[in-house]
């Protein structure tokens, strides 16, 4: 037989699942603390604080288990601007990833600075947590940093 | 170690959208068309088959399943699989034949990354609690790594515009490539940013294809009396998956897969690099201490077309098609996964 | 030729249906420690690391060897992830071992695992995909049909499966590792839980678990000067063929006995219930027992059923050939370890450190998984003494 | 919120994921003739130009010969079982209730089998080299889908001998 014109079949679908994670005692510890607004690093083999907590050291692979406190201030040391946000980004207006050293951790963390401009950003610049309005023990309680000015 | 010989190599054309090519229909081409250069009609000419894919890019589990069936793998071949670029699988087949279980082997990847959203995607591959629930993107990564590149003063804008430059005009000269043409780096530098301090240029385009390499002894090579590139070396190294923990502006594990495949013994002439982000190949390139005299990307690189799984083979390919083709003696070849350069692979290959 | 290797260490966790105690890395970190422990080394004597898995699916993590490498000490080091379906966890052993074989390492760690529970085994396996009818009940109802023949073929018993589901049952009663602790296990017990696809019942079937299987392969120099007793690597063999081929044969797949009489042959077997003494072989579902006898050449074709009913592969009943005395597949599944586990398990034995599933004096073992529509096989044969 | 309040609750153990990604599939070439042709209420496979075996559906190669099948030959909606099981636990998504049967079937003109669902029968007295046929739904129903045909019923046909099923 003849082959038949070949149409182009294409359909939209949704592959997901809602992963239900154990966390195990490090990153519990610190969704944990975030769940009451608290932010904790862990002591690296070298003595560097890593936020958020590293499970197994990333030079040695020693087991980590001391925490420690940090602040809920820091400092950008990278960023990039998000102009144009992607539908799953969690904040809908622009906004920048950053990499962001708090107060008392040697190693940055990487999270969002809404900054409402680009022009606002600049490395070095201090930051400070923005909490969600209901913590619930997740890394989006902390629902960004916003640039933060220190008082004269 | 035993010098394996690279005597094949296809690959397709990069498109933003193979449409209607499943699997088979992407892989079965390229492996044609690389077992046909030696003459070889099937996996069953070959001892050992190794392919890289990742199911995730269409969202459908086992992909590479159905990609045996573009092999003629009846009567049953001997076969592996990794999630990996296919850089990764040709690793495997060249510990086979170190090991003296296989003389030669057929090594392919595939990738159709147009179903899905790239960037998000790769989010998956990133800390599962701290960093995908955040959506974090692979370009709002690789732009990070940028700007921290930019504030060390290590580059200049126009440094990472002069890279896209010359990426597409090489290009032009690739029949392969999605993207290609002359563009000086005022023009590039007028343009707006697109994820700060990113250009859009500076991103490598979403390709899907795929691409096939056939490798074997050297003596087998030499009994068959075809041409043939030489892997002189082949090591590949990870680093730490916390972003904050690494040093963004080196690539300490592609310095040391360099130093174990042999780079620093004697010149390249030649590079490929797979850098998806401008900025990445000027990281590469310092960190495989690769100067000016060095052709660098002379395919345009990934810039000009990545297919995903696939891209790294081609790499290893577009170097080893140039010694056999006589244009270079010496140069290398370099393979990446994970976010900003998180795990790299090199490979040495020399004319005989 | 292959360098000399050799198994010095073999690490797993619990088997249970979730780990609700550890995070991903966690799990897979429970069995690294466990294998360096027991071949008595530290981080940094490992050279190279290699992990296998089932689809990413599974945990929602993609390429999962970036966010490990912390976990498994990888930083600096290379790290290489192998998926060939589920018969991945015997392929990441070879491939491990291809490392040392080669020469170009000395000391290579391999882990597999999965952590299931982080979803649904049914739809990680078989997400619902456009234009594909989605029909399959779980892998079983792939398999029964398939089973059904080798029954009509055969003339087995009916209850020959009912009698591997309890023996396998009975044997992970010895092995405190194993997921399913089922003591009152009884014929009467697995013939009267629910039919799920004919002829399988739910208890012919294997469970959904967590659980992550390590082994440390050494090469010859270091092996000899390792704590324990090293199981050397005899012989190592994978085969593939297509899903679906005219002709194909489904019930003794011709991929199995190629692979198997390859394995044989580099490891001297002639006569395999002769000459192994037990063997950890891939039986996800009860009636595999006797199809994967006669497949490996243990037994004639359409006999396997009659090993099965002696109680020749039983190590409660004195059998000549235990078969899975760790309670195998069907006591423990996470899939993407599950071939490791069986490959760890026949040199446990053969190490003679198998605590109270040890079968007295063994030397010689298979250990075997398969993966896909039973297409896809890796096996080894690991031995108490050096080739 | 106070400390106290803080304190009695129990520490963070787990976290729920939920990763949803969209996609647009578009199908590959041998399969959407397979499917335009279902449109149209044919069943068609496609014929190795190597070995002459008949695939269906097909995928866009021989996988016995590794080589691409280009010649669409039309198949008789009548098959015969090849084998099948009975399943008593439903299908994730799926109406239909248990038990069913799934069979794998082959179509008369193809060497190959296919799954689909085996209604309006005795289960007991479903085996192996039984004749079946298609049964469709209306065919303003039809779609690019496997499913225009709703399940195969028993024909008052002769058996094929097991060894010439797919012969």
């Amino acid at each position: 037989m003849s082959d038949p014109q070949t149409e182009v079949l294409s359909q939209a679908f949704e592959l997901g699942f809602t992963y239900t994670r154990s966390t195990g005692p490090i990153v519990g510890r610190f969704l944990t603390g975030l769940r009451d607004r608290q932010i904790v690093g862990i002591r690296g083999s070298d003595g560097r604080v890593i936020v958020p907590p590293m499970e197994y050291d990333p030079v040695t692979a020693a087991a980590l288990d001391e925490f420690v406190p940090v602040g809920q201030r820091g400092e950008v040391t990278t960023w990039s601007w998000v102009k144009y946000p992607r539908e799953k980004h969690l904040l809908d207006h622009p906004f920048a990833w950053a990499l962001i050293q708090l107060d008392g951790a040697d190693i940055p963390m990487l999270h969002m600075v809404d900054a409402g401009d680009e022009s606002v950003m600049k490395t070095g610049m201090k930051v400070e947590v923005r909490w969600a309005d209901e913590p619930r023990g997740h890394i989006s309680d902390i629902a960004c940093f916003v640039p933060f000015v220190e008082e004269a | 170690m035993k010098d394996i010989a690279v005597i094949a190599f296809s690959q397709s054309d990069s498109v933003a959208d193979a449409g209607a090519n499943n699997e088979v229909e992407l892989i079965m081409p390229v492996v044609s068309d690389a077992l046909g250069q030696v003459g070889f009609k099937s996996a069953q000419d070959v001892d050992f088959t190794c392919s890289g894919s990742c199911d995730y890019l269409q969202g459908a589990a086992f992909a590479f399943v159905s990609g045996v069936d573009a092999l003629g793998a009846v009567p049953p071949i001997k076969e592996s699989h990794v999630e990996m670029d296919a850089a990764w699988a040709l690793y495997e087949s060249w510990l086979k034949i170190q090991m003296g279980q296989a003389e030669s082997a057929l090594i392919y990847g595939f990738g159709k990354s147009s179903p899905g959203e790239l960037p998000h995607v790769l989010t998956l591959q990133m800390d599962p609690y701290y960093v995908a629930p955040l959506w974090a993107d692979t370009i709002g990564m690789a732009a990070l790594q940028a700007r921290t590149m930019l504030d060390a003063g290590a580059i200049t804008e126009e440094d990472m515009a002069n890279v896209v430059s010359r990426s597409r005009r090489n290009a032009l000269s690739n029949p392969h490539a999605q993207l290609s043409g002359d563009y000086d780096v005022e023009t590039l530098l007028a343009e707006d940013t697109y994820l700060s301090p990113l250009r859009r240029h500076d991103c490598c385009p979403s390709s899907d294809g795929a691409s096939a390499m056939v490798i074997c002894t050297v003596e087998r090579a030499r009994e068959m009396g075809v041409k043939y590139a030489v892997i002189r070396g082949i090591d590949h190294r990870i680093e730490t998956h916390h972003l904050g923990a690494r040093d963004l502006t080196v690539s300490s594990s592609t310095r040391t897969a360099g130093e174990r495949a042999g780079v620093f013994e004697a010149p390249v002439e030649v590079a490929e690099l797979y850098a998806p982000f401008s900025h990445q190949e000027l990281i590469l390139s310092r960190s495989l201490d690769l100067d000016g005299d060095v052709d660098i990307n002379p395919s345009g690189g990934v810039l000009a077309g990545n297919m995903m799984m696939a891209s790294g083979l081609s790499r290893i390919g577009e170097v080893a098609q140039r010694i056999m083709a006589g244009d270079y003696q010496r140069g290398l070849a370099h393979a990446t996964s994970g976010a900003c350069l998180q795990h790299n692979l090199v490979t040495v290959l020399e004319g005989v | 030729m292959a360098e000399l290797a050799a198994v010095i260490g073999i690490g797993q966790t619990k088997y249970q249906t979730k780990r609700g105690d550890v995070s991903i890395a966690g799990l897979v970190r429970e069995a690294a420690q466990n294998a360096l422990i027991d071949a008595g080394l530290e981080w940094r004597d490992i050279d190279a690391v290699v992990i296998g898995k089932a689809p990413d699916m599974f945990e929602g993590v993609v390429m999962p060897e970036t966010y490990l490498t912390d976990a498994l000490g990888c930083n600096g080091k290379p790290m290489l992830r192998v998926h060939t379906a589920g018969s991945v966890g015997g392929s990441t052993a070879l491939v491990a071992a291809s490392h040392v074989q080669s020469g170009v390492f000395k000391r290579v760690l391999t882990v597999t695992f999965e952590k299931q529970s982080e979803s649904n085994a049914m739809w990680a396996l078989s997400n619902p995909h456009p234009f594909s009818p989605h029909l399959n009940a779980g892998a079983g109802g792939y398999f029964a049909p398939i089973i059904r023949e080798y029954i009509r073929r055969s003339e087995a018993p009916y209850d020959a499966g009912i009698k591997v589901a309890v023996k396998d049952r009975k044997h992970a009663l010895r092995n405190p590792l194993a997921h399913l602790q089922l003591p009152d296990i009884s014929m009467e017990m697995v013939e009267q839980s629910p039919m799920l696809w004919e002829p399988l019942r739910f208890l012919e079937s294997c469970p959904s678990s967590d659980g992550a299987c390590a082994l440390v392969i050494a090469a010859e120099d270091l092996a000899t000067q390792a704590p324990k007793k090293p199981a050397w690597i005899r012989g190592g063999a994978m085969r593939s063929e297509p899903t679906m081929y005219a002709g194909r044969e489904e019930v003794n797949p011709q991929a199995g006995r190629d692979c198997a009489k390859d394995v044989y042959s580099q490891a001297g077997v002639t006569d395999p219930r002769r000459d192994l003494d037990c063997a950890e072989v891939y039986v996800p579902f009860s009636w595999y027992e006797p199809m994967w006898l006669e497949n490996l050449g243990f037994a004639p074709e359409g006999e396997g059923w009659k090993l099965t009913m002696e109680g020749a592969t039983s190590l409660d009943e004195g059998g000549d050939i235990p078969w899975n005395c760790s309670g195998g597949v069907l006591s423990s599944n996470p899939i993407g370890a599950s071939g490791m586990i069986r490959f760890a398990e026949a040199a446990r034995q053969v190490r003679g450190d198998a605590d109270d599933h040890q079968v007295e004096g063994a030397k010689l073992a298979l250990g075997h998984a398969y993966g896909g529509g039973a297409q896809f096989y890796s096996m080894w044969i690991v031995g108490s003494e050096k080739p | 919120m106070t400390t106290e309040k803080t304190e009695e609750r129990e520490p963070i153990t787990g976290m729920e994921a939920p990763l949803y990604l969209k996609y647009k599939f578009t199908a590959g070439e041998s399969t959407a003739k397979f499917l335009s042709q279902l449109k149209l209420g044919r069943l068609t496979g496609q014929r190795c130009p190597i070995c002459s075996q008949v695939y269906v559906p097909a995928r866009g190669s021989c996988a016995r010969c590794g080589v691409a099948t280009n010649e669409t030959v039309e198949l008789s909606d009548k098959a015969t079982i090849q084998s099948f099981t009975i399943v008593h636990i439903p299908i994730p998504g799926n109406a239909l209730q248990p038990p069913y049967i799934v069979a794998n079937l082959v179509p008369d003109g193809a060497n190959i089998s296919f799954i689909h669902l085996l209604s309006e029968c005795d289960n007991e007295a479903v085996h192996i080299g039984m004749r079946v046929e298609a049964v469709w739904k209306p065919e303003e129903e039809w779609d690019y889908a496997m499913e225009n045909i709703s399940y195969f019923r028993p024909l008052d046909e002769p058996d094929v001998p097991i060894d010439e099923i797919g012969r």
